[in-house]
């Protein structure tokens, strides 16, 4: 009985709450947001080897790192799916999807960019970068089989199926491809311990913007779940009164 | 009769009882709030005009279909909690015949047989006779006709010895003698107390206890 | 799907009479149709001499390529022949039948996973020596190929099957099978390549082997159960 | 199929509309099945990707290698994608109104054809630079391997679809498919590649692309007319 | 009546005569020396037992099934010299519905209107809700029970203009209405000087000229 409540009741409840909360998460986003790239662009200092390209990082490893968060959070929304069959966590899991595709392409492109800087090409076939492109594959598999099945339950069900496989395999590629390749490239795998070689001025804005972004990235994931939200319950009552009260303002 | 007026206290529970069914397809509600049930020794025949919702309501019965709301009882218990005591005792033959196109009647047989309740090749062979297929027993039925892959489908029923048969137009591309054939089994099987819930729309003569249950008008007719 | 343990318990035997005969049915089928046997391996035949054809026929460079060329070939081959896992029985309603089985899916899928690999995984790790001769892989690294390709394989096809599981209801195949599929085999592509390439320049390949066996574990456990929780999906 | 042109004589409009309309029919499918369009991109992309995580990550070596590469992903992408062709229109009966068309086969089937590249082989045509840079592709070769892209797959779909058609009736796919349209597609792909390694290595390239327009016009006019007289067997 | 006792100087020759066609499926002989033949303003009803090849038939007559021997006339000229005139005047409805999955209703007859004659929408969507599909035009076909695909199956009959129709059990899965609702439309087409044979195992009352061919005995009864 709980089990039919939680399917109707849930959605409901997650769009009134987020209603509370968007605003807030507005403007601090704004604020963050605004320091972080003023910080980041302006103040920090010239990198002595890569010149201004450090300032890439600033988008490139925020963005890159909520992407690896992007697949285990759908993961857990489509067992959520399965096990509690929960309308609200499939479309949590519905809208993860494109935005997390979108994030890895966009650390994938800013990575490109940076490299064609750093290393002088854009593309390397190093692990991390190879693990983020199998991993973007996975999101695109995921994408694709939503907008192949037609039925929204047997949808929301394949896809976390496909989620909790991917997810499983997530660590498994990561961990072959890095091993795969620290004997071939070891110069091109890059990593620049944002904490101790650096000066607080290079990785405290860092801090800021990973938490701007975070917070954008928040924002999208509850703005594209609303309009899920919207888009299924749009024959509930609640939504009907909904429409006729914003219509009347 | 509808669930309501039956008292429990007398008569053992029903086999199959479907509470407050509910199931709509792409905003169209096919039912809504459905109530029947089928015990030992009747057959239901499910009516109603194409896209009524028969072939739905026969899925979501014996669990291929699982969008819909409501509480299906097996021997008074909810349904997802005896699966396996509820499959090992139904049998179910849909609008696809379940019939492999390469392997022989023979071979079909046997796979379900062993899927469900083993029966040696005598009574396979048996069943096929009773069904008007001697002879082909051993021919790829990717070269049968129609109605003979549909005869080599229902030969299922006999070998399985389920005691509740889900069947779904299973008179199509039969002929005269098969639909005979066929109507005289299913009387057979509820006489020996089975239970049988078929959709048709050929007007069906079996001389048993048969109700129809009209998805047009959702009531059941006695 | 958790429930499989308990019911196999309950009837042990006819679960598993009910592996055979599904292990037998899906066996028979493929030797009836005789060129399922044959064309795996003629396709793997083919994909791998394409290469000398589209590279070069370069002994030093093929014999350098020839370890990914030949894995590659092989997780196409078994790719290609997934299809046939469980559409036909879609198709004429025979995995209704399957789901519709008393039986725990579980064994039931992984007599149908069997089935495929032995039609079409084992005939590749047969024929692989061979190829890899054609493409001048140094003899000593031949073990190790075919050992790998014997262990990676069922990986593929248990994989593999989840992939089709979940499409197997719908109109377009092949493409978005591969799109699902191949992301998921690349850890054994390249464990698999890599060993073998490893052995080539006479490193350790240990580790590789280990890895690719706990692969093989985690996927003979949780594949099956995620493909017949697919097949409910697809067939609902 | 020789009469083809008289009945095009006899009522060249209507057959000019059943022409557009097969084309429309072929290409509102695939749209409708959105990821019918996104999948031979991802396909060709993955495939692509394969190689180094089998063979190798190093530059040098995949620069050797990725002419072939390219285009033997390219020619499995566009054989994979070839199954959509008939089948569906087979099992639902469609294939049999086609062929009970008082309409010339011929066009028939070349606008399915025309179709089906549309869909499968130019998406990977303008993908292809892209991924020959991932693979270290000498620049100067880009426009060699486009051209040839270009000219090549529409041949490989005209093959493709005599393969689909000699198979369609048949239970097991794929494989069979692949088995029967690679052979018929490697002269293809040897002269796609060639001519991209020549230009690497600076050689003149005129020949090959007078060869692969020579095979294109010959599969044009020939293709369609095997693959109809196919389809009449395999529905028979 | 067999074509013998026929006087081919009086009356114009029939649109189809089949002349001692024989079919053997493997070692099985179907019908051997089958003469017969079909004239504008009748219906023929195949009749025969599961097996017995009334599918075989129909196919081998329109041309998609290949082994066989015998003649087959159009309008006096063996077929296969005037085959597009034909194909241009028969429509052949099989097992197999030939209804695309994906497309909608509206867009499957779009394009079989384009194969065979031409018809504007406004005709599609009539035709459509002739047979009780009004409301249904744009839902795609795998959407739709199995009687509303053979009900879009069965629309192309009447946006074809075609004089002969050929059926292989037209009425598979129909309900009570549809069956009374193509049994009128065949009868008008037949009264309206077409041609059609089909087959069926269900009671054909339609009140047009009829005869049955069965193929159990291989005459025609007038
Ligand atoms: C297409 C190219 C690239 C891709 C796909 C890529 C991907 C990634 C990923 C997945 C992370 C991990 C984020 C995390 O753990 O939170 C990361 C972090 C990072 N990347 Fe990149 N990257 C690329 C190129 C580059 C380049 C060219 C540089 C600079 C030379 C660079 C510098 C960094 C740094 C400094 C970090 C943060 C340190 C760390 O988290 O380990 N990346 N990148
Ligand atoms: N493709 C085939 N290859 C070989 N034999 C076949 C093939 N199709 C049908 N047959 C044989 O031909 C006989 C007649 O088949 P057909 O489908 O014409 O029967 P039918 O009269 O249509 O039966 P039904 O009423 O069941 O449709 C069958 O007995 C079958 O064994
Ligand atoms: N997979 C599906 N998705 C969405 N709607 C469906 C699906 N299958 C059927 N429907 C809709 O459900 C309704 C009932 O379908 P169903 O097959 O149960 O009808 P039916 O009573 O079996 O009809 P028939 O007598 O023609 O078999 C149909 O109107 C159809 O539009
Ligand atoms: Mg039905
Ligand atoms: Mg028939």
């Amino acid at each position: 009985m709980w089990l039919w409540f939680a399917k109707l009741g849930s959605p409901r409840w997650f769009y009134e709450l987020s209603d509370k909360w968007l605003p807030w998460l507005y403007l601090s986003m704004l604020i963050m947001m605004s320091i972080g790239l003023f910080w980041a662009l302006l103040i920090v200092p010239e990198d002595y080897q890569q010149g201004q390209t450090i300032r890439i990082m600033y988008i490139h490893v925020p963005v890159a790192s909520i992407s690896l968060a992007c697949f285990p959070l759908m993961a857990v929304a489509g067992t959520i799916t399965l096990v509690w069959k929960m309308k609200l966590a499939d479309m949590v899991a519905q809208s993860v999807a494109p935005i997390g595709a979108w994030f890895t392409g966009l650390a994938l492109a800013t990575g490109a960019i940076w490299g064609d800087q750093i290393w002088g090409t854009w593309w390397a076939w190093d692990a991390r970068l190879t693990s983020l492109l199998i991993q973007f594959f996975l999101f695109i598999g995921v994408i694709a089989l939503r907008s192949a099945i037609d039925s929204t339950d047997a949808a929301a069900k394949a896809c976390a199926v496909l989620a909790i496989v991917g997810a499983i395999n997530v660590p498994i590629i990561k961990y072959s491809v890095d091993w795969w390749n620290t004997l071939h490239q070891p110069a091109s795998n890059f990593s620049m311990d944002p904490v101790s070689p650096n000066p607080p001025e290079v990785w405290v804005p860092l801090l800021v913007m990973i938490c701007a972004v975070y917070i954008f990235f928040a924002i999208a994931l509850i703005l594209r779940t609303r309009n899920e939200i919207l888009q299924r319950e749009r024959r509930s009552q609640w939504v009907i009164d909904l429409v006729a009260r914003e219509k009347n303002v | 009769m509808p669930t309501s007026q039956q008292n429990p206290a007398t008569d053992p529970p029903p086999l199959i009882q479907a509470q407050a069914l509910f199931c709509e397809r792409d905003e169209r509600i096919l039912f809504s709030d459905l109530h029947f049930d089928l015990t030992g020794g009747e057959l239901v025949q499910i009516k109603g005009s194409n896209g009524s919702g028969k072939t739905s309501l026969l899925r979501i019965l014996c669990g291929l279909n699982e969008d819909f709301s409501g509480e299906i009882l097996w021997k008074g218990e909810p349904v997802a909690e005896v699966r396996e005591d509820f499959l090992a005792s139904m049998t179910y033959i849909g609008h696809r015949a379940g019939v492999n196109r390469i392997l022989t009647p023979r071979e079909n047989l046997r796979w379900s047989a062993s899927l469900q309740a083993p029966a040696d090749d005598k009574q396979i062979v048996e069943a096929l006779g009773r069904l008007g297929l001697r002879a082909y027993e051993d021919i790829p039925c990717r070269n049968l006709s129609a109605g003979q892959t549909q005869r080599v489908a229902l030969a299922r029923l006999l070998i399985s010895r389920a005691s509740v048969w889900i069947l779904d137009e299973p008179f199509t591309t039969l002929d005269v003698h098969g639909v005979k054939n066929l109507e005289n089994l299913l009387a057979e099987h509820v006489s020996a107390g089975g239970a049988v819930m078929l959709t048709t729309h050929h007007p069906l003569s079996v001389n048993c206890k048969a109700r129809a249950l009209d998805l047009d008008q959702h009531r059941i007719n006695s | 799907m958790n429930n499989a343990r308990e019911i196999q318990d309950i009837k042990g035997v006819s679960t598993w009479s009910a592996f055979c005969a599904t292990l037998r049915r899906d066996l028979v089928i493929a030797l009836k149709r005789r060129n399922d046997l044959l064309n795996p391996i003629m396709f793997f035949l083919i994909v791998v001499s394409l290469f000398p054809l589209g590279i070069s026929p370069d002994p030093v460079e093929l014999s350098r390529v020839s370890a990914g060329v030949v894995w590659v070939s092989a997780l196409l081959a078994s790719m290609l022949s997934l299809d046939n896992l469980y559409r036909a029985d879609y198709e004429d309603g025979s995995l209704e039948q399957l789901l519709l089985s008393p039986q725990p899916l579980y064994f039931l899928v992984l007599a149908k996973n069997i089935a495929h690999w032995l039609i079409s995984g084992l005939p590749v790790v047969i024929l692989s020596p061979l190829l890899a001769y054609m493409l001048y892989l140094p003899s000593e690294a031949y073990w190790t190929m075919v050992l790998t390709l014997l262990i990676g394989t069922p990986v593929l096809s248990l994989f593999g099957s989840i992939g089709v599981a979940l499409t197997v209801g719908l109109g377009s195949r092949g493409l978005i099978l591969a799109v699902i599929v191949l992301p998921l085999a690349t850890p054994v592509l390249i464990i698999g390549a890599k060993a073998v390439t490893d052995v080539m320049v006479g490193l350790p390949v240990g580790s590789h082997f280990a890895l690719l066996g706990a692969i093989l574990a985690l996927a003979l456990t949780m594949a099956p159960l995620a493909s017949a929780a697919a097949l409910r999906i697809s067939v609902n």
